[in-house]
């Protein structure tokens, strides 16, 4: 319990990456560092195509960068594992799996009896507000239902992190903010570090500690920006408005070329 | 052929008639193959059109795509029993059939129970096995009849998936050759004379082109003296026509017979009892109705 | 209650239709083509042929025949091809060496491997059933490979962050993953299978739809051969349909 | 240029593998197998009787008389399935009709109809034809149905919208929609056609791949069969990959 | 000219629909009231469900209501045509033709000659920003450009009246401010009426002239905030977070049913 005081979370050091297709090589991290400490939640922001999702893929254990070091929790990550999930834009629920059924293949393979792994998928679908749909399929669900039933999935697992990739992106506002609330509320019960994909600046800001600001070619992390306020952050706030012009303004100011591509 | 050169002046001659005759690709269909080489005939252009099997033959001279055919007489006789006009006007070829078993096959006892093919319920082979069985005293159910195409027997026989069979030639010879088969009996020390394959012709055709099929079935009466002399001309007219291995024709042509092709009554009386007995056809038709030899005996 | 009978109604209207036309079109035919009736038998001939086929029983047995030595063949193929498939599915570099194989043998008819086929499995039932195995094989293991192939990356990465053993995933995850791409291909094969029937009961079976159709044609009854025919296409429309519900439950029953 | 040759080796030589893979399995299974040379000839003896036919000029008829066959029967499919399938996926109610008479004659095999065909089309290349483009007919028309339904609701009301009269929505809009769909099935066909090959050249056809087979089956050559054999396999797998090329072709140049 | 000033660019008056489905037949449009003046921005903005799209489709002929009236300029509705363009969602692109192909198409059967219908599609790809990428096909762009073209495809046949149903749901947050920013500029050049159906109180604000707030079962527009600021709107200023509260507030105080139902 000492040292996980000391050492972070998650640590990338000097990270690059390059895609080759065709025989044409590109260029997709480049010198990547970030640190994060238990129990946070940091937001990577930036545009498409600027790398965040293969970033998050490498810290991830899906893919290998081709160098620079990647620990969590101090250890190297070589290949994907229980101890950190990943929660898919698309949510990657088995459709032909009821959401109890998504929920307890989470929990496959662990030596657990049948009545502990019913436990305890009932007691994280109850967390994320299911209880009444467990035996409905994913088909049969709401696009806010499907995430629930992921993060379901995923927190089933007890992972020291969550990887989320653009989580909200495909849900209507109503229902986005009320998963934002919600995903809050769950993180500070679980304690769970969160590492938050997304191109939405006001989600960025709502929901993390810290927005590290990504900017394409190559991908690296231009800005760090601490979000001090008490979470979840109103977005009618005079403080709320600061950082997002401060975040808007970063993006404008990162040169001609970029404010361009915007209109792309 | 040489006697070809003495019909130069054909070609100048306005458009013949074609006479199609359709055949399948074995040893008894002999005396086409030579009549269609030597080209001893004249005021008609015969061409001569292969199957695959009996029924595709069959369904073409039925829906008279072709003019007629060497083929099992008994197929024909349906044929003619269920309305479609046609006439017989030569046989095929005499003899020559052979009951093929395998060689641990002692007697037609030997057979009981077993699996035994012929090439289709309607044909001289079905006839022959019928007679072996009942002069051995035994049922035609004592065996178990297997219709299977011809080309699939030897091998069957090879693999012992069959305990022997009868059907044309050479599908006889080549067990024989293959030293997987042997000759139990031959068709005439069961069936002397025995009526197998024949020259059937469609009757709109002889009425339509009377001339015409005189001529053709003279050369192939012609064509069947040629073919008894079985020589080396005959041996390779045949293998022109017939793609097998030159062991296997010597072997079925030592078998067989060609010349005396007419349709002799009594020969043809003996059939037709035997496919009433069988139970193969209720009303055959006559000798009358369905024999015709007066292209045969015509005087040229 | 009157609903219902309307529904059905509803349903059948057309398909009767679609049959009557068919007896229609047929029956001008026979009168416009002045055929011999030998040659074109009437769909009356056709229909008393068939009363006496099913009266005497004998279509039954035929069909019970025909029947069983499609179901043992294709669930054969069903057996072989969707393991194979998803095997190969997961080893693209075997697929490699596999697939100029299966490209070259599946153009090839089941007719023209029949010497072999009496060579290898003589002659009877066990050649109908290898013809069948043959027609069925070829699009199930096709369609279970590419099933496999297109089942989503993310399903994958899924089974990897769970750290679910190889047999796991195979069972847990790709199989049904690709499972309706595969019971599309279980359908078509039905199809195609069912067509070669009549192949496949050439090879010295003495018994079944294909050889009442060999048979008949041999008699040359092609009233008989027409009622075989008919008996052919309803019987494969109801496999059809049979395979059909059988996916759609399976739809139901995964909510997709 | 050593990249070029390095690719195209990568590309054949898992196909060359698979190739001697089977030559060595079938080279196996006749010497452990003691058969009769002549009822299974060993790969020596095909590549003879295969040469023999190269040599004598035979092989390059058949085979020129069977493509010829095929592309007509394949063609006239096409040409009369697609718009057929077009006009029927458009109207609902008409393919309520007619989809029972497709179903009740799609599952019977081209040879139980043999002795119609020869009643109606004769022997020789029209037999050939006609049950090539039976077997070709009704994958493409079942897939041009399938392509039309599924034509997205989207493309429909843009139509609408734009006011677009019936021929220009079928030639602009619901065609172009349905093409990948189509295509796959007439890359289907091609297959299924193929196979038929043989089936259409047993009647009463003097030429072509499917009659060398059955005529050297008839023969009891079963080099010569298992050397059409390969022929046959050979060309269905050049066939399948000329229309998988045209198939990609489409796609390049509508960029989906 | 001088009665459109008079007659309502689109008036809907007393319109009901339901649908029925498996004999159980369900109301999703009860008694509704629109009247939108030429040249004005509207949006509709209520949660998923609530029957939007169904009131846009009746709106542009696509469906028929089952009782009330329809008109565009004074004309009863009663199939789709040429006057009133409907942009979707999924943008509706054909991926067979190319950026100018498809934009062409929209001339189709129209009296013009070739250069006639060549040029004016010129133009809208021009007006659209997307001269550039004229012959490339919808796969090879971007969503962002894939709406532009579909935009372009609809002013190239100067309709009266343009129809958006959720035009930048699925566009990240900068290629959406741009796209909405410029949706503002062409509007202000070629005066088209637009209704716009969105699930995104912030979209709503800073596009419209007025907002149309529906709630569902049945669906019906229960208020109308007009919206008065210069247009675009700037997300930072205080105004409009006074309207942001506002009509959150009406959302959250249609009853706790609703409430619950967010959570959904
Ligand atoms: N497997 C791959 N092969 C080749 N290039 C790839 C691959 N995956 C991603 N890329 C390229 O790498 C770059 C970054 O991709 P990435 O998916 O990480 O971006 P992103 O920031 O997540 O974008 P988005 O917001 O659109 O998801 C892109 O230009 C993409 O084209
Ligand atoms: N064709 C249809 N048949 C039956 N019900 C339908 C049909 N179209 C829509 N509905 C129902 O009508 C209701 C309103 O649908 P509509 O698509 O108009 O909602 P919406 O407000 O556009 O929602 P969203 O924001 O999700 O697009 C929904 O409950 C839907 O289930
Ligand atoms: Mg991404
Ligand atoms: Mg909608």
């Amino acid at each position: 319990m000492e040292d996980t005081a000391t050492v972070p979370a998650v640590s990338v050091q000097q990270l690059c990456k390059s895609y080759s297709q065709d025989g044409y090589s590109q260029q997709v991290l480049h010198g990547v560092n970030v640190e994060i400490k238990e129990g946070e939640i940091v937001s990577l922001l930036g545009q498409s195509g600027c790398g965040k999702s293969t970033l998050l893929s490498i810290i991830g254990g899906f893919e290998q960068g081709d160098s620079g070091v990647v620990r969590i929790g101090g250890q190297l990550v070589t290949k994907p594992g229980r101890h950190c999930v990943m929660l898919f834009q698309s949510y990657g629920l088995l459709p032909w799996r009821s959401v109890r059924s998504n929920v307890e293949l989470a929990l496959h393979g662990m030596s657990l009896t049948k009545q502990e792994i019913s436990d305890r998928a009932a007691h994280y679908i109850s967390l994320v507000g299911l209880q009444d749909r467990m035996t409905a399929f994913p088909a049969q669900l709401s696009g806010g239902m499907q995430q629930r039933t992921a993060l379901a999935r995923a927190l089933v697992m007890q992972p020291k992190l969550l990887l989320m990739d653009e989580p909200f992106a495909a849900l209507d506002t109503f229902t986005k903010y009320a998963l934002q609330d919600e995903l809050l509320r769950i993180q500070q019960q679980e304690k769970v570090t969160i590492i938050l994909v997304t191109h939405d600046i006001d989600e960025a800001i709502t929901l993390s500690h810290r927005v590290l600001i990504m900017q394409a070619t190559p991908g690296t992390i231009t800005a760090t920006i601490p979000i001090v306020a008490p979470k979840p952050f109103d977005r009618g706030d005079a403080d709320f408005q600061h950082y997002r012009k401060r975040i808007l303004s970063l993006f404008r100011l990162s040169g001609t070329k970029q404010v361009e591509e915007f209109v792309i | 052929g040489g006697t070809a050169t003495t019909n130069a002046p054909v070609s100048t001659l306005p458009a013949q008639p074609k006479v199609k005759i359709g055949y399948l690709p074995i040893t008894h269909a002999a005396p086409l193959y030579i009549e269609a080489s030597t080209a001893g005939y004249s005021g008609f252009e015969l061409e001569l059109v292969k199957f695959g099997s009996w029924p595709d033959l069959m369904d073409a001279l039925n829906s008279g795509r072709i003019d007629g055919a060497s083929v099992l007489i008994e197929l024909a006789m349906k044929a003619k029993e269920q309305g479609i006009a046609l006439k017989a006007v030569a046989l095929g070829h005499k003899d020559g059939n052979v009951v093929i078993t395998a060689p641990d096959i002692e007697s037609v006892q030997d057979l009981q129970g077993k699996p035994f093919a012929i090439p289709h319920p309607y044909s001289t082979h079905n006839i022959l096995l019928y007679q072996m069985l009942k002069e051995a005293g035994m049922a035609y159910e004592d065996v178990q009849a297997i219709q299977l195409p011809p080309a699939e027997m030897p091998v069957a026989l090879a693999e012992g998936r069959i305990s022997g069979y009868v059907v044309a030639e050479p599908f006889g010879a080549k067990a024989v050759v293959m030293s997987k088969g042997k000759v139990l009996y031959q068709s005439d020390e069961l069936w002397p004379n025995s009526v197998d394959c024949a020259l059937v012709l469609r009757e709109q055709f002889i009425e339509e082109q009377r001339v015409v099929a005189e001529e053709f079935v003279h050369w192939y009466k012609e064509a069947g003296k040629l073919a008894e002399k079985n020589d080396d001309h005959v041996k390779e007219i045949l293998m022109q026509y017939m793609n097998i291995d030159q062991a296997v024709l010597d072997v079925s042509l030592q078998w067989i017979s060609y010349d005396e092709l007419k349709i002799e009554e009594a020969d043809y009386k003996i059939l037709r009892q035997y496919m009433m007995e069988m139970g193969l056809s209720e009303q055959p038709p006559t000798y009358e109705q369905f024999v015709d030899n007066t292209l045969f005996d015509k005087v040229s | 209650m009157m609903q219902t009978i309307w529904r059905i109604g509803k349903k059948t209207f057309p398909v009767l239709l679609g049959l009557s036309l068919l007896l229609v079109i047929w029956q001008l035919i026979v009168v416009l083509g002045h055929y011999e009736r030998t040659l074109l038998p009437a769909p009356m001939d056709v229909a008393i042929a068939l009363q006496q086929l099913i009266i005497s029983g004998e279509l039954w047995q035929h069909l019970r025949i025909s029947l069983f030595r499609f179901l043992i063949g294709y669930l054969l193929a069903t057996m072989v091809a969707i393991p194979l498939g998803i095997m190969l599915g997961r080893l693209p570099r075997l697929y490699r060496v596999i697939d100029p194989i299966v490209q070259l043998l599946r153009p090839v008819s089941p007719i023209a491997w029949s010497p072999f086929i009496v060579l290898w499995f003589g002659i009877g039932n066990i050649p109908a059933i290898v013809i069948i195995f043959l027609a069925a094989f070829f699009p199930i293991l096709l369609s279970a490979v590419a099933g496999v192939r297109q089942v989503p990356e993310i399903y994958l990465k899924l089974s990897q962050n769970l750290q679910l053993s190889p047999l796991a995933m195979l069972r847990k995850i790709v199989f049904p993953a690709a499972f309706p791409h595969i019971a599309s291909g279980l359908h078509m094969a039905v199809g195609t299978a069912w067509i070669f029937l009549v192949s496949g009961e050439m090879v010295g079976a003495q018994s079944g739809l294909g050889f009442l159709i060999i048979d008949a044609r041999n008699m040359i009854r092609l009233d008989l051969v027409l009622a075989g025919i008919i008996s052919i296409g309803l019987c494969g429309l109801l496999l059809d349909q049979a395979v059909r519900l059988f996916e759609r439950m399976m739809q139901k029953r995964w909510g997709a």
